[in-house]
């Protein structure tokens, strides 16, 4: 059965579609968390308010609306996060903001529950890549395929900006020294902002890609956190390198390992990631600096 | 003179599995309401959060029975919580109602007088699945559930009397319990497995991914899907939409049995919840039945409701249940099942046939009447 | 550095009163929290012994605890040990485990030494639910407690082992506050404030980490074998994150680097969830809001505050210069340091 | 220019600067002098909008920038050299100097990336290096030659001098003295009195937050005992 | 009593340190002098082992300690002070000495006993604030006291180690010339058997401290001799003072 292509092949794809996921949501979470240095462990909650906000909305305006609104209804709400605690936070250190993020994320949990109820929703696969697509010989899903050429696309889009532009350089001065960059002429308060908002945007993409996928439960954020946390380490804080690597690499031992060794599958992840701390205390591709 | 009852209810409220722990409680108290009027008694109920986490379920259990000194007690949702609590019920001889956990060990090497199950065992609903499935042509199955307790008591008596029956498992899987989203290298692995079927096991979110993704691959047409019923259960197939058309499962209950306590029982259930029953308000339903028949033929006490509750037997939704003297846990009927389109693009049950009520083996349990 | 402020010795003495008399009159629920404080109490005081004396901010803990639960219950209930031998099994099982995970972490600071911990936790957590020699999801039930009938006590008793975790717990504040007064406890807390420094001055930095850790983990073991007696069972989901995380919340919100503060956390969070989740199932958020205004108030938890408010001189606070290491770590000095 | 009137300010609770009332002339260089610890620094954080106003106003070119954030001061005009030097750690050298270089373009006859890289060619052989990575004296060059592209009109400089060795200092110094005679406006707080006095049109002593000798260079350099009583020497 | 043979050091093309080989007797005091990032704090990090040289060895006392790490190199009586501070911040001045002290005596990894109450921890404190002029602030929290305090207790730091060779990194930046003065007593009030090397800008001091110069300059020791020779060297006015000195 592991000799044949095909299944290599079909694994192959699972292993990229799962990372692209995964790249999707840490990406969000280490432009905020590399970049400011904010530890927002909340950010699978906006994923998964990404995933309710597309499934509501894509039940009344189809799924490609959904798609569109719930990046910005995620957004929204990290405007209301940021105004209300991380600006105050920016400054206390990792274990404050992990702690009141920690609670932010049972706030939300509660919240979902309290607004679309405990049971599970669903989003639907839209018609257009409701079928499967034949490559190497094999019959995969459309949908797996769009999530992986979103994927490649937001990554290309943000190696752009961050790399390629003065906002990528302003962002890191503001992250090294707020006041100096502020003494510079930089509005640090509100490119922190965008930043923040852009990262919730970013996991309200990756909810609302997901939906189709996976069930819609108010529990789905915590249980994709401890994965996104594990990718970034992994890859390194703050780096897109890093995000895109940590994403594959998890993929790749997750898909694998289930598949080859599935009594040590999730054993070997964290195997993994201790192994990386060991010998690359930040990770794999660090931010500069 | 009318009797007090003083009931714990113990569900998990928060935590992954409190849409159950709802589901349960409105079906417990519409029982209540609509049998509890000529019984007498009124009953008081002290509700507590068991969060689905044995020690929490644990302590809860404790303060009921010694605290606030209830005569009997009724609920649990998660197998871990029974099996933590079933000493301290035991020990204190306070009645206790299983209003879903169905672990096999509970009514078998475990069991106890005072632990009368009002829902399933995980045995009893794949049990019938075996011999069903080869009665259909179908010999060769690949089998696939969640890496726990229950999902391997369920797919374990599904393998074991498909086996007697004639069949082989030409492959098994188990995959990591919540914490799997993406089925996809498991499914990829089902298909060259060569099979004839894939046979499953998931509740929950779970179950939702994987029908939404057996048939996002295709799988559907060349490897039909059958399962434990929870996998296409009340509620979630909504939330599954087409992908879970045609999947046949077996279960002791769906909101479409064909029988008159069950149309009641859907009317009022609709009328109070706003949406249709599932297996787990139906549990709810009938162990509050089974608690007002008790309170009918004159128990009043722990002691007396719990000899009342092990001769339980009467004619509900799922058809005519009772419980089993020698295990305590129910014997009913089982319910194979189809998912298909009904009117409004709606899924909705059809069920294939009715598989006679069976009592689960003794497995180890010597049980005593009270009294 | 580790002081016996007076307004400690006072209210350890209040605390113990008040335990004591609870312990006596309650109810039988009133007892059962009193054990189960006691035994949060242990746990917290194991993390802030790191947490708070030498930024080693843990998200393993819970883990640990559970390590210790779990190395109790089946030393018991599948070796057959008595009781007592496997509760001295369970620490030093757990401890060398920690020690372990120190050494490893130790090299990881700020969010990697966090996360570093949270992974080493999750392996343990998914170790235990995947062997099944562990039970599973199902657990290990049928746990006995100690056996003290020699010394004519029945631990089986509620009362009786409220007062005997609440002796446990006196031990573990004893011990602290001794070990982190001595020169190991010193040390930990120079390589808190300046690694580079203690290096400097010859300390081996890693040893100092790793043996704190370590003994920290045999107090979290002893926390999570106590755990494991009062329900008398074990279940995979004491060894999950959030576990540890809770662990984390009750430090900050009694007052990180103060010893006395968690016990306080403790037993304040207990009372919290017990009270809150009695009148709503929405409990986490309500505990949630409450734990997101504590740590965002600038006071160094309960116990902070009350010395803030209490007496002039205040030791600098655990908090303040774990945030300010980490400032230190971003930015090259200066300007911000002064915000 | 630049005046300060009867500002208060301090970290927290604690008050550093006491009534504060000091001018910059356009086109001069205002030199201000003082031990450790006598408040010039926080003066020009103060002014920056680092450390709020408790009282008094600041106006620059007429306009108050009082409680002013720092962005809008620097947007002003101001540039800042501060003590510390703050290079961006996580940039290199050239992304330091671009930050300034490509947001304040250069008038006619400004400062340009060649021209800092002249001043400084030390720079040009790091331009790839972190900003963490270079040594005390390399920093404060830096710090000097990113203020200098963001062509202010006045600039502050906080003890420029400061770890640098003599051939640096007095290549600074005679850059410093281009600029003036170029008509910028500078602030320069110093503890190099030499330095400081032979760049200087005007000069303040300040001690515990309060301006206590105003003057010229001249005056300063001719008076042994102010000199001794202020500033210790 | 210190010595260092070939030693160098590269960061990516960059040559820091370029076979750098140096030689200091029991109690020789000797001053570093160099252009800015000329590679002198380098050295340091390199004698201390904070960075491991690509080639050459540090001998400290005759033994070969190129291969030892920080911590091993200071227990045998290496000890150093930052060109930036390096303190415990939080802590009080007493506690910072007491700190160094206790690794010095041996207490440092007990569990018994508080070792800032030991006895020799105490005297060993008390001896170096007096050195280092610090009793009036010895219960005065680091954070709270002056930055030439912080200065000095910089070096206190270094000194309670008890070390036979202690290396300064610029022990006078961003103090005032009042209090460069008292560092200049400070230095003298050392003791005549400690081994000194001190990396300085300011000409004053340097002099007035030093009993041999050595310049660096782009990594390379270019200059090694007497102050006097130094005082006459041109080179080191070409590539250091500049024609500085005399406004
Ligand atoms: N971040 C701070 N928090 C509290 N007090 C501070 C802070 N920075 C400086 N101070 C205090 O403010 C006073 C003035 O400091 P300032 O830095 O303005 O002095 P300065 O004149 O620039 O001295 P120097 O020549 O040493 O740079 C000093 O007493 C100092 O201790
Ligand atoms: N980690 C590093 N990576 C690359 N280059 C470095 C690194 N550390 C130092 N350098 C470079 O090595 C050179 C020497 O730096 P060093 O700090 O030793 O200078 P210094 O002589 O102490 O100067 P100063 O008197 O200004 O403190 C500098 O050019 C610096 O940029
Ligand atoms: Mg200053
Ligand atoms: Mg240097």
């Amino acid at each position: 059965m592991q000799a044949d292509l095909g299944f290599w092949v079909l694994q192959g794809l699972n292993a990229l579609q799962l990372s692209m996921l995964l790249f999707l949501l840490s990406v969000g979470l280490t432009v905020i968390f590399g970049l400011m240095h904010f530890v927002n462990l909340a950010h699978g909650s906006l994923y998964a308010l990404g995933a309710y906000a597309a499934a509501t909305a894509g039940a009344a305006i189809g799924f490609w609306g959904g798609l569109l609104v719930a990046p910005f209804a995620v957004a929204a709400l990290g405007v209301v996060l940021y105004l209300v605690f991380i600006r105050r936070m920016r400054r206390a250190g990792p274990m404050a903001q992990v702690l009141v993020t920690f609670g932010l994320i049972f706030v939300m949990l509660d919240l979902t529950r309290i607004v679309w109820g405990a049971q599970a929703l669903s989003a639907p696969v839209p018609a257009l890549l409701d079928g499967r697509l034949t490559i190497l010989g094999v019959e995969y899903p459309a949908y797996r395929l769009f999530v992986i050429a979103l994927g490649l696309a937001i990554w290309g889009v943000l190696a752009l900006v961050l790399g390629r532009t003065q906002i990528g350089a302003m962002i890191r001065a503001g992250v090294d020294n707020d006041s100096m960059a502020a003494c510079m002429g930089i509005d640090v308060e509100k490119m922190f902002f965008l930043v923040f908002c852009v990262g919730c945007a970013l996991a309200g993409l990756a909810g609302a890609v997901a939906a189709p996928l996976l069930s819609v439960t108010p529990d789905m954020g915590l249980q994709i956190l401890i994965p996104t946390l594990i990718v970034i380490v992994i890859g390194g804080l703050g780096s897109l390198k890093g995000a895109i690597a940590g994403s594959l690499i998890y993929g790749v031992v997750q898909t694998f390992g289930a598949v080859l060794f599935p009594q040590f599958a999730s054993i070997l992840i964290y195997g993994l990631l201790a192994a990386v701390l060991i010998l690359r205390p930040a990770g794999l591709f660090p931010a500069k600096g | 003179q009318a009797e007090d009852i003083k009931v714990g209810l113990l569900l998990p409220f928060s935590g992954v599995y409190a849409a159950l722990g709802e589901e349960i409680e409105t079906g417990f108290r519409l029982g209540l309401d609509t049998f509890g009027e000529g019984s007498g008694a009124s009953f008081e109920i002290v509700r507590e959060d068991s969060e689905a986490s044995p020690p929490v379920g644990l302590a809860k259990t404790r303060k009921l029975v010694m605290q606030d000194k209830v005569d009997v007690m009724a609920g649990v949702v998660s197998s871990g919580v029974l099996g933590a609590i079933r000493d301290v019920v035991d020990g204190a001889k306070v009645p206790l109602i299983v209003a879903n956990a169905g672990n096999d060990e509970a009514t078998g090497e475990a069991c106890s007088p005072w632990i009368t199950r009002m829902s399933f065992s995980n045995q009893q609903v794949n049990r019938p699945m075996g011999k069903y499935l080869v009665d259909q042509g179908i010999t060769k199955v690949f089998t696939i559930g969640a890496d726990y307790a229950a999902g391997q008591q369920m797919i374990g008596a599904f393998a074991e009397a498909f086996k007697a029956a004639g069949g082989e498992i030409v492959g098994q899987e188990f995959t990591p319990f919540q914490k799997t989203q993406d089925f996809g290298p498991f499914l990829a692995k089902a298909k060259s497995s060569g099979a004839q079927a894939v046979y499953a096991f998931y509740a929950g979110g779970e179950a939702i991914s994987f029908v939404k993704q057996y048939d996002s691959f295709g799988m559907k047409d060349a490897l039909p899907l059958y399962g434990a019923g929870f996998l296409t259960s009340q509620l979630y197939v909504d939330a599954q939409g087409r992908a879970a058309e045609g999947v046949v499962t077996a279960l002791h209950y769906v909101p479409t049995i064909d029988n008159e306590a069950n149309r009641q029982f859907v009317e009022a259930f609709k009328v109070k919840a706003g949406h249709l029953p599932s297996e787990y308000a139906v549990h709810g339903y009938d162990a509050a039945r089974a608690l007002v028949e008790a309170v009918k033929s004159g128990a009043t006490d722990r002691e007396t409701l719990g000899a009342a509750l092990q001769k339980t037997s009467f004619d509900g939704p799922r058809g005519a249940t009772a419980i089993d003297p020698a295990t305590n846990n129910i014997v009913q009927p089982i319910y194979v099942y189809q998912i298909v389109a009904g009117e409004g693009g709606a899924q909705t049950q059809k069920v294939l046939s009715q598989l006679p009520a069976e009592a689960d083996p003794v497995n180890g349990c010597e049980m005593a009447l009270i009294n | 550095m580790f002081r016996h402020t007076s307004l400690r010795f006072w209210a350890l003495g209040l605390i113990a009163a008040a335990a004591v008399l609870r312990a006596l009159t309650a109810e039988y629920f009133g007892v059962e929290m009193v054990a189960e404080i006691a035994i949060l109490a242990i746990l917290v005081i194991a993390l802030d012994m790191v947490a708070g004396f030498g930024g080693m901010v843990s998200l393993c803990h819970g883990a640990l605890m559970g390590a210790g639960a779990y190395a109790y219950a089946m030393l018991t209930v599948k070796v057959g040990l008595a009781p007592s031998a496997a509760f001295a099994g369970a620490i030093a099982i757990t401890g060398a485990a920690s020690w372990l995970i120190g050494a490893v972490c130790g090299r990881s600071h700020g969010i990697y030494f966090i996360m570093a911990t949270l992974a080493f936790g999750q392996m343990g957590y998914s170790l235990v639910f995947e062997q099944p020699v562990f039970g599973g999801d199902d657990g290990v039930s049928g746990v006995p407690r100690i056996d003290l009938s020699l010394i004519g006590l029945d631990l089986n008793d509620p009362r009786t082992f409220a007062f005997a975790c609440l002796f446990v717990l006196g031990l573990v504040y004893w011990f602290a506050t001794h070990v982190l007064q001595a020169g190991l406890g010193r040390t930990l807390t120079g390589i808190m404030h300046n690694e580079q420094r203690m290096r400097a001055l010859g300390v081996n930095v890693w040893r100092i980490k790793a043996d704190m850790f370590g003994l920290s983990g045999m107090i979290a073991a002893a926390a999570g074998a106590l755990a494991a007696q009062h329900v008398m069972f074990v279940s995979p989901g004491l060894l999950n994150w959030t576990v540890s995380g809770e662990a984390l919340v009750v430090v900050i919100l009694g007052g990180l680097g103060t010893i006395i503060g968690p016990v306080i956390g403790a037993i304040a969070f207990v009372m919290l969830k017990h009270e809150v989740s009695a009148h709503t199932d929405y409990w986490h958020l309500v505990v949630g809001l409450i734990l997101i205004a504590v740590v965002m108030s600038r006071a160094n938890g309960i116990f902070g505050w009350l010395e803030q408010r209490l007496s002039r001189a205040r030791p600098s606070s655990a908090r303040d210069v774990i945030a300010h290491q980490v400032r230190k770590d971003l930015a090259a000095q200066g300007a911000l340091e002064d915000a | 220019m630049l005046e300060l009137n009867a500002v208060d300010s301090g970290y927290g609770e604690t008050q550093v600067l006491h009534g504060m009332t000091v001018t910059a002339q356009a086109g001069r260089v205002l030199a201000i002098l003082g031990r450790n610890g006598a408040g010039k620094s926080t003066t020009l954080k103060t002014v920056m909008g680092l450390l709020p106003a408790k009282a008094g106003q600041i106006t620059f070119e007429g306009r108050a920038i009082g409680s002013g954030r720092p962005y809008d001061i620097a947007r002003m005009g101001l540039g800042y050299v501060p003590e510390t030097r703050d290079i961006f750690r996580s940039l290199t050298v050239r992304e330091n100097l671009e930050l300034a270089a490509k947001r304040f373009p250069a008038p006619p006859g400004g400062w340009t990336m060649a021209r800092v890289l002249e001043l400084f060619p030390r720079l040009g052989e790091r331009m790839a290096n972190g900003g963490m990575q270079l040594s005390g004296g390399e920093q404060q060059m830096l710090a000097i030659a990113r203020a200098l592209l963001m062509n202010p009109r006045l600039l502050i400089l906080d003890e420029p001098t400061e770890g640098l060795a003599p051939i640096i200092v007095k290549l600074i110094h005679d850059r410093l003295m281009d600029l003036k005679r170029t008509g910028l406006s500078m602030i320069l707080v110093e503890q190099n009195f030499g330095f400081a006095t032979s760049l200087a049109d005007d000069v303040v002593i300040v001690s515990k937050g309060q301006v206590v000798w105003t003057g010229t260079p001249d005056e300063i350099r001719a008076d042994a005992e102010a000199q001794h009583r202020w500033l210790g020497v | 009593m210190l010595e260092t043979r070939n030693l160098s050091k590269s960061f990516g093309a960059i040559h820091v340190t370029r076979n750098v080989s140096l030689k200091l007797e029991r109690g020789e005091r000797r001053v570093i002098l160099g252009p800015n990032g000329a590679g002198k704090t380098t050295l340091f990090n390199q004698l201390v082992g904070e960075i491991t040289p690509d080639e050459g060895q540090v001998f400290l006392a005759g033994e070969d300690v190129t291969a030892l790490s920080v911590q091993a190199r200071a227990r045998r009586g290496l000890s150093r002070s930052y060109q930036k501070n390096t303190l415990f911040d939080g802590l009080t001045v007493e506690e910072n000495l007491g700190l160094a002290a206790s690794v010095t005596h041996g207490h440092w990894h007990n569990i018994r006993y508080d070792s800032l109450t030991r006895r020799d921890v105490q005297d060993t404190v008390r001896e170096v604030a007096e050195q280092v002029r610090l009793m009036p602030y010895l219960h005065a929290r680091v954070s709270d006291v002056s930055y030439g305090v912080r200065r000095q207790l910089e070096v206190g730091v270094a000194l309670a180690t008890r070390p036979l060779v202690l290396l300064m990194d610029e022990p006078t930046s961003g103090v005032g010339p009042e209090m460069a003065k008292g560092f200049h007593d400070l230095l003298n009030d050392l003791p005549r058997d400690l081994t000194l090397l001190i990396i300085e800008h300011d000409m004053d001091l340097a002099f007035a401290v030093a009993d041999s110069i050595t310049v660096l300059n782009y990594g390379e020791v270019v200059f090694d001799g007497s102050p006097e020779e130094a005082r006459g060297s041109s080179l080191l006015k070409d590539i250091y003072l500049g024609a500085w000195e005399d406004a």
